[in-house]
């Protein structure tokens, strides 16, 4: 008998399969997706529908030129996946050209020059939007009130093919910053948190996604209905979610309380922007962080630290994609440092001592 | 002779370029790039200074004992540094105004000094200096190729304000490739800086491939 | 100390007495040159925001130091015609979105603005960067404007009820030079007297 | 009893119940039986039968040697036709020496030596004494030889002895089986040992999947105050000696030491029912028994097989193979071998013979590694596989000593519920394999370096020697023309 | 006290030196394969620039100022330099040979090493006082130690990972530093509160 | 000017000095990792290096003048060991490793001539004179000497073969058995 076919045990295998961990995934955010789409029209159907095309497209010709085979890579989910993700960050009614490019930054840039599925340590989705956000600060800042599907002024299909691909969209007519750029903006002139905070939808539509913001990011309860799904599935574990919108609110609400006109409140965090679409959905994501639970809550820790900060201090009003990538960029080192105990031994490595010796 | 003299130039403009194999000067690399104009700028004000010190530094070696060969070497280069730069500010003002913020910073380029180390110290006048010229023109031939490639995506014009830093004779060089309000803005921040040089040694990489020549995978410095 | 290590000292030592003669001379040399040219930029800059044909004089060599309120000194260049002053220039900061924005103001006797210009800033490119006259002319509108023309509560971008255009997605650099010309005309109202008066 | 909570682990699907209702049949005496001459860990036996030879059953064909070793016993009586490299019951398919015995049909006892008349009354050294001649070894997979471990009181200070029924490995019901029909052989083999380490106390911990074979062994230790029987929960790898030991006892053994050295000995419970036979019968371990199970096999059983023979035979026993199987594995899914061929023999080691269709053992080619972690959540070592694989793939084998290969006890759980089926055990027996090569390479030329010191220290010596040698010449040759001017004058 | 923090956090986080200002990114990309060396690379850079930044402010405010000799800056800072760094070979060179022999010629390249001349030039720029001054070139050395190490990391990571031929060595270490500075421009703006 | 030029060759003077004193208090005597490379190599002085003995070869690689890869009864794994605590990446990919081999003799060509035994550097060859010869295989560390000098040739070197005990399982994905 050849050896080389030969295997060692074990000689049985749990269900479980790439393609169901990512189709799972994005079962989970298809309601929320649903509900964006119905909120913004087919103008962010069509963007919707672009994006994650053109990441398909984008792995299909990455795969071409490695001359790797199309077969379980294209279709295991995960490029899916990225563009899925991609488009729930983009503001809704983003021209053609945002999208292909997201789609190479993406797919080309952060996931196959490293080699594809699993090696890339940044978060794909994530150097897609903020390349775009750098590179494109105006197309990127500039979202639109919601616009039901059916509601009056709302553009049909063939007008909405002339916006994302004509670029026929006056922007400047329709635009509306979201909750967190516009305090920011309010509080750059002087005008305190504690005011401007008064103009902006109120939590309870925010919960409900009924105001402007990024396509996905926009129904804090459907990605969090999607969210928790994942959890009862366990395919994401509770360690980062938590740990995220935990750090978030529990800064929010401290600085807040310390200084009310400079710091928005915990709620305000946890709800405005892309917090639950992020620590659900995108902080979660396997391959950019760390394996351990230990790893995970600090991972998740960080991420809500750093994007405080960033929100609070910096100069772009929303900050989970940094603070995802730049947690990305320290999981190796807490992979490195932060493992789980070894049977036997102590956390430093030794072997426990034994007694009465 | 003659071989080694071309050698000397194959060695500077490609084979051992000092941006593209010998991954030193890293710094202007990034910095400078955001146009052509400045790559070439930088570039050229480098050449000089190296062709110059590695001159110097050959010329004066049987004098400098190892312990101090360092702070000596430096301090040529520096002096280089300093010449070049009080002279352009008095006699070629408009070009001072382009170049003058980035001269200082030739002096902790890596690449000059390495030169030093590596050939200077060791070879006769002539070679080093043509070393030190040719060198510099690789480098000026990288820093402007990485920056004609950011400014063609980032700003979507190439040699922009190209009469400034050469002469009002140049201006036919700037041109506008893309639309104006077109550009991909990363590219010329500085994580383009990266990508493009990145980028930059695939593509050498793909070359010297297809040459055949065997290929280095292992660290920038391993030695 | 051994003979070895005073050798150490000698060679450096001497490199460095003929590195330090070598540009010790070229500074001489050079050193008045320099100057002359650095009197030359400020020439042109200032020609910029001061139109040659109001003055008969050299506004570089007509300077006066103020204080402004925060104490800071302020280098006013004037130019004059026939022994009156007819116009000031100076310089302004504003701050922008990627920091410190500097503006040079010309401002003739009347209070109306003669001139500005953005002469170092670091705002982003295709966004911010557009005060610059390299980029678009937004910043030559100021030209003929003055504190009440228009009126106090127009001196503002659009965004802010004022009468200025913003750039779509860049209201902070706008904002913070249209503040910083206001203010800058306001530091003419309130000493005119001592700027224009002839020494 | 206090259950112990155990880290990681994985429910798996156990499909015991193709044989669990399956009661311990015999198997009727093959025509041949292979015996290699090496069933257990340690030093080989060597043989003590020629070619042409008659033994009778229970006869020493091959006897242990030095201290880690065990002997061999004939199966059945027959005569020894042949002693050759026969194909191993091993995944590398190589050759070991095999006896190759004709039974003659008669299953003729040899003279056996005298049973022990009362064991508690003898002294551990005879247990141990008889344990060893009569071959036993831990038949709980690792055939360790069980008299060294009894052994083991005299060592360390011991309290307990676990007896291990946890059979956490799906399909095998062996053990289950033995506990549910042999109750008080099981107990009374297991108090003997307990009498030989010392140990006053006994716990059997069976797993709780197992309702009959915890009924049955707490009706048969209900006679006795020192024995417990605990329900641990389902979870593999709760078998494992030191997860066991954890989860009754709650003391953990530190890495590279036994669980004696916590005061624990653990023993399965087929080794107590062979210790039974051996002190209370005076018979050595011929026969074992095991679970013929998959759904390649046409009639799953557990079967009572004597040693040496061929699994084809023990498969036709069974109504031979229902469809062609994907795997036929000896020991469990999880941790047991891929056998070379159907031609070899079933040893003192083998607890199950497992035909199993692709869909059972659902492999499917490796793809990317995604670092869901999941690895690094079941492993009951506290190890992270995803990174050792890494190493390993990479050929970076010191690194994965570095953070815990060694500690891998291989039990596949990682394997198991990799999303992108990667091999990762597979990875760890090759760097451990590796890295014990090179292991035994160093070994190898530190020694050939005290050797090349001292040969060139003897070289330098005689050197030394002769040097002096000829200067002593040299200084007596001196001396003497001293003595006499003229010698060595020319003549004139 | 609350300034010099956020001088520290300004300098380390937001103009980092490699990142932002592109300074030191010779031994940033040569010295970063291993965790291990990045660190001890990090901590003679700490050291020679923190002391560089001091001894080249005692040299501007006691000698180039009030002699008006600005446009020697440049030599005598980077004698200073040189000397502080040639001091401190000796002394690793004796004391661990091990860690010499991994930062190998990187000891004389710290002199080059832009950042440790860049930092006291800004330092002059920027008017800082001898405790700004220090703080600054100890805040941008912590900086450029961090990214060593986080940069350390990855590329430990990317030693393992599937990277095409064409990527491996160099080019993926650029195009991460990219990312990496991508992930960076979150801090920007931070100052201007 | 004065000023200038006179502060500048003061700082260089005091730099000099500085710099001269550094490297004589700091000066290292002989080289530490001549003898750590030394303690890597199989110290067998077997020569096929091409070195005087191990010692020499030691030296050779601190100075960076010889390849990682030079001893071969090393193989492999020295190489790798040499190219670790050098610093170097080598690709070993290609590089040749027959194997740990051992020497074997033959009895019917082996005329007891004696110059294996004097030969061989660990006393692996045991045999009186014109008797026949044999190999402790346990202490051979194939080194090839014996191989080279028997006049009859009747020493084989042998790779070692692979026993149950020595036998490990392949890397996944390679083809390889061992
Ligand atoms: C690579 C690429 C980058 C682009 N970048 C921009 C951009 O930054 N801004 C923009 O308005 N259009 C951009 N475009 C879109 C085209 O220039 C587009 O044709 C143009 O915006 C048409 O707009 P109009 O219909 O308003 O004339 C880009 C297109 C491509 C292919
Ligand atoms: C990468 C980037 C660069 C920016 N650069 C500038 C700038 O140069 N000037 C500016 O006023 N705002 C700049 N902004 C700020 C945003 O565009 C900000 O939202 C805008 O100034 C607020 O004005 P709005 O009310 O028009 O949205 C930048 C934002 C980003 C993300
Ligand atoms: C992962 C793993 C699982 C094991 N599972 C069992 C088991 O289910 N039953 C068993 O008796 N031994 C099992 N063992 C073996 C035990 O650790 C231990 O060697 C054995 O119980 C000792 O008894 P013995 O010497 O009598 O065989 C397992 C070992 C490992 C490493
Ligand atoms: C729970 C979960 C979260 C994920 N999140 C992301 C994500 O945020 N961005 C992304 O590009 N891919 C995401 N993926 C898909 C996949 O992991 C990703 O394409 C890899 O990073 C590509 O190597 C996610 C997958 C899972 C299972
Ligand atoms: S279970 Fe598999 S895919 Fe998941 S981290 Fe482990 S090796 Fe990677
Ligand atoms: S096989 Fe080893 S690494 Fe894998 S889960 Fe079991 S003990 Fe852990
Ligand atoms: S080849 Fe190897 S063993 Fe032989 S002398 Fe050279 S270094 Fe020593
Ligand atoms: S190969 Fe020959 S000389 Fe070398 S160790 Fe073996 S027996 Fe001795
Ligand atoms: S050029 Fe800056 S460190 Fe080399």
């Amino acid at each position: 008998m050849n050896t080389a076919a030969q295997r060692s045990a074990p000689f049985a295998h749990a269900p479980t399969s790439i393609q169901n961990t990512m189709s799972t995934v994005l079962l989970a955010l298809i309601p929320a997706t649903l509900f964006d789409a119905w909120l913004f029209g087919w103008p962010a159907i069509v963007m919707f529908l672009t994006t994650v095309g053109s990441c398909l497209a984008a792995e299909a010709a990455c795969l071409h030129l490695g001359k790797r085979p199309l077969q379980p890579t294209l279709f295991d989910g995960s490029a899916a996946l990225t563009g899925w993700l991609l488009a729930m960050s983009l503001p809704p009614w983003s021209p053609w050209w945002i999208s292909v490019i997201g789609a190479i930054f993406s797919i080309c840039l952060a996931k196959h020059v490293f080699g594809g599925l699993g090696q890339n340590p940044f978060n794909p989705a994530m150097v897609g939007r903020i390349a775009l956000l750098v590179s494109f600060p105006l197309q990127m800042t500039s979202f639109i009130a919601p616009r039901p599907l059916m509601s009056a002024g709302a553009p049909g299909l063939g007008e909405s093919l002339a916006i994302i691909f004509g670029g026929h969209a006056n922007l400047d007519g329709i635009s509306a910053a979201s909750a967190l750029g516009y305090v920011k903006t309010e509080l750059s002139r002087g005008i305190p948190v504690s005011e401007s905070a008064s103009h902006v939808p109120n939590l309870m539509d925010m919960a409900m996604g009924m105001h402007p913001g990024s396509f996905g990011e926009t129904s804090a309860l459907l990605i969090l209905a999607g969210g928790l799904f994942l959890l009862a599935r366990r395919v994401i574990s509770w360690h980062i979610p938590v740990a995220v919108i935990a750090t978030l609110f529990f800064m929010g609400s401290v600085f807040s309380a310390v200084d009310p006109g400079r710091f928005t409140s915990g709620s305000f965090q946890v709800f405005s922007g892309a917090t639950f679409l992020g620590a659900f959905f995108i902080a979660t994501d396997y391959v950019t962080s760390p394996v351990s639970k230990p790893g995970q809550l600090v991972f998740g820790f960080g991420v809500g630290l750093l994007t405080w900060v960033i929100r609070s201090f910096a100069g772009y009003p929303e900050g989970m994609a940094f603070a995802v990538l730049l947690m990305n960029a320290l999981t190796p080192l807490i992979d490195h440092h932060i493992r789980p105990r070894a049977f036997g031994r102590t956390r430093k490595g030794d072997p426990l001592p034994v007694k009465g010796e | 002779m003659a071989d080694s003299y071309s050698r000397i130039i194959k060695d500077g403009l490609w084979e051992n370029n000092g941006v593209l194999c010998q991954m030193l000067g890293m710094c202007p690399t990034m910095a400078m790039t955001t146009s052509a104009t400045n790559g070439l700028g930088m570039g050229l004000a480098t050449a000089f200074v190296m062709a110059t010190s590695n001159l110097l530094i050959a010329a004066l070696r049987g004098y400098i004992t190892q312990e101090v060969r360092i702070p000596v070497y430096i301090l040529i280069i520096a002096a280089m540094v300093t010449l070049v730069d009080l002279s352009l500010n008095a006699y070629m003002h408009e070009l001072y105004k382009v170049l003058g913020l980035f001269i200082p910073l030739i002096v902790s380029n890596c690449l000059p000094l390495g030169r030093a180390e590596v050939y200077a110290s060791k070879e006769p006048v002539l070679p080093s200096f043509l070393d030190g010229v040719f060198m510099g023109l690789g480098f000026t031939a990288s820093l402007t190729v990485i920056g004609a490639c950011r400014e063609i995506v980032g700003s979507g014009t190439l040699f922009a304000d190209a009469h400034l830093l050469l002469g009002p004779v140049f201006s036919f060089l700037e041109t506008r490739v893309l639309p104006a309000d077109t550009g991909i803005l990363v590219v010329v921040l500085p994580p383009g800086g990266f990508l493009a040089t990145g980028l930059l040694l695939s593509l050498k990489r793909i070359l010297d491939i297809r040459a055949g020549k065997p290929i280095r995978l292992a660290g920038a410095h391993s030695v | 100390m051994n003979g070895r290590t005073l050798y150490h000292a000698l060679v450096l030592g001497a490199f460095c007495l003929g590195f330090g003669t070598l540009l010790a001379t070229t500074d001489l040399l050079t050193a008045d040159e320099i100057k002359l040219r650095q009197v030359e930029d400020l020439q042109a800059s200032l020609g910029q925001v001061i139109p040659a044909s109001i003055h008969d004089n050299n506004p570089v060599n007509d300077a006066i130091v103020m204080k402004n309120e925060e104490g800071k000194e302020i280098t006013i260049y004037r130019a004059t015609r026939g022994g009156r002053v007819t116009g000031v220039a100076y310089e302004l900061l504003g701050s922008g979105y990627g920091g410190e924005i500097r503006l040079l103001l010309g401002v003739d006797g009347d209070g109306k603005i003669l001139g500005v210009r953005a002469t170092e800033h670091r705002e982003t490119p295709g966004l911010g960067d557009k005060i610059d006259v390299a980029k678009t002319d937004w910043i030559l509108r100021f030209t003929g404007l003055s504190l009440g023309a228009p009126p106090a509560d127009k001196w503002k971008v659009k965004k802010d009820g004022g009468q200025f255009d913003q750039f779509s997605g860049a209201t902070i650099t706008p904002r913070g030079v249209v503040s910083a010309i206001r203010s800058g005309l306001e530091f003419f109202a309130a000493h005119k007297t001592q700027m224009l008066e002839v020494h | 009893m206090r259950i112990f909570p155990v880290r990681g682990g994985v429910h798996l699907e156990y499909r015991k119940e193709l044989t669990s209702e399956k009661a311990i049949v015999a198997l009727p005496l093959p025509k041949i039986l292979l015996i290699p001459v090496q069933q257990h860990m340690g030093a080989p036996a060597i043989t003590m039968v020629k070619v042409g030879d008659s033994v009778g059953k229970g006869q020493v064909v091959a006897r242990g040697q030095g201290l880690v070793s065990a002997p061999v016993h004939a199966p059945t009586s027959g005569k020894v036709v042949e002693i050759e490299y026969i194909t191993a019951p091993h995944p590398s398919g190589l050759p070991q020496i095999t006896i190759v015995l004709e039974p003659d049909g008669l299953d003729q006892w040899a003279q056996l030596p005298d049973p022990i008349a009362d064991p508690f009354a003898a002294t551990p050294a005879a247990i141990r004494e008889r344990v060893a001649a009569s071959g036993i070894v831990g038949m709980g997979g690792a055939t360790f030889p069980s008299a060294v471990k009894l052994g083991l009181g005299a060592r360390n200070k011991l309290d307990t002895l676990l007896l291990n029924g946890a059979e956490c490995e799906p399909y095998l019901t062996c053990d289950d089986r033995l506990m549910r029909e042999h109750a008080e052989e099981v107990l009374d083999g297991a108090r003997i040992m307990a009498h030989a380490l010392g140990t006053a106390q006994i716990i059997v911990a069976i797993e709780g999947n197992k309702p009959e074979a915890l009924a049955s062994m707490t009706k048969a230790a209900a006679g006795f105050a020192n024995i417990s029987v605990a329900t641990v929960p389902v979870q593999y790898p709760m078998g494992a000696e030191r997860h066991l030991t954890l989860a009754v006892t709650g003391r953990e053994t530190p890495a590279r030491k036994l669980t004696a050295d916590v005061g624990v000995v653990v023993h399965n419970v087929a080794t107590a029912k062979a210790v039974h036979h051996a002190v209370r019968f005076g018979r050595p371990l011929v026969s074992r028994v095991v679970t013929v199970s998959g759904h390649a096999v046409a009639e799953a059983k557990n079967v009572e097989v004597p040693l040496g023979t061929k699994v084809a035979d023990l498969l036709a026993f069974c109504g031979g193979l229902s469809s062609p199987p994907a795997r036929v594995i000896s020991g469990g899914p999880m941790m047991g071998q891929p056998l070379p061929s159907l031609e070899v023999p079933v040893v003192k080691g083998t607890s199950g013979i497992l035909a199993l269709t692709a869909w059972e053992s659902n492999e499917a080619p490796a793809q990317p590694c995604i670092r869901c972690g999941n690895c690094v959540n079941v492993c009951p070592c506290g190890l992270v596989p995803v990174e050792m694989a890494a190493f390993v793939r990479n050929e970076k084998l010191e690194n994965a000593a570095q953070i815990g290969l060694m500690d891998c006890v291989s039990c596949g759980g990682c394997s198991y519920i990799c999303p992108s089926h990667i091999p990762l055990v597979h990875y760890f027996n090759y760097a451990k394999g590796r890295l014990n090569a090179m292991d035994r390479d160093r070994r190898k030329r530190d020694l050939v370096k005290t050797l090349v010191e001292a040969r060139g220290a003897r070289l330098e010596k005689q050197a030394q020697a002769r040097k002096e040698a000829a200067a002593a010449a040299a200084a007596a040759a001196a001396a003497a023309q001293a003595a006499n001017p003229d010698a060595n004058r020319p003549n004139p | 006290m609350q300034d010099l923090i956020l001088l520290i956090v300004g300098t380390a986080l937001v103009n980092n030196v490699v990142l932002a200002r592109f300074l030191g990114l010779c031994s940033f990309m040569g010295v970063t394969t291993k965790v291990d060396t990045a660190v001890g690379l990090g901590m003679a850079t700490t050291f020679v620039m923190t002391v560089s930044s001091v001894l080249a402010w005692a040299v501007e405010t006691y000698l180039l100022v009030p002699y008006g000799l600005g446009y020697l800056r440049t030599v005598t800072f980077i004698l200073v330099i040189a000397a502080v760094v040639q001091f401190t070979e000796s002394v690793v060179r004796k004391v661990s040979p091990s860690l010499f022999q991994t930062l190998g010629i990187y000891l004389p390249l710290i002199t080059t090493n832009c950042a440790v001349l860049g930092i006291p030039l800004l330092n002059v720029h920027d008017k800082f006082n001898f405790i700004q001054s220090m703080l600054n070139g100890f805040g941008a050395a912590l900086g450029f130690s961090m990214i060593l190490a986080i940069f350390a990391g990855l590329r430990e990571r990317l030693a393992l990972a599937d990277v095409p031929r064409l990527f491996m060595g160099p080019p993926i270490g650029f195009i991460t530093a990219s990312l990496l500075a991508l992930a960076f421009m979150g801090f920007s703006g931070i100052h201007t509160n | 000017m004065i000023l200038a030029i006179g502060s500048l060759t003061a700082m260089g003077a005091a730099l000099g000095t500085v710099l001269g004193v550094a490297a004589r208090y700091f000066a290292v005597e002989g080289n530490p990792l001549e003898a750590e490379i030394l303690g890597l190599l199989p110290g067998s002085n077997c020569a096929q290096c091409g070195f005087v003995g191990c010692a020499g070869a030691a030296a050779a690689l601190a100075a960076g003048e010889a390849q990682v890869t030079l001893c071969p009864p090393g193989g492999k794994a020295v190489a790798e060991k040499l190219a670790k605590k050098l610093g170097v990446s080598v690709d070993l990919s290609h590089a040749e490793d027959k194997g740990p081999q051992v020497a074997f003799i033959n009895e019917d060509s082996c005329i007891g001539c004696l110059r294996c035994i004097k030969d061989c550097s660990t006393d692996a060859i045991v045999g009186a004179p014109k008797q026949m010869h044999t190999v402790v295989s346990e202490v051979c560390h194939g080194c090839g000497k014996c191989f080279k000098v028997c006049p009859t040739e009747a020493i084989e070197m042998r790779p070692i073969a692979t026993t149950i005990e020595t036998w490990h399982w392949h890397k996944p994905g390679s083809t390889l058995s061992h």
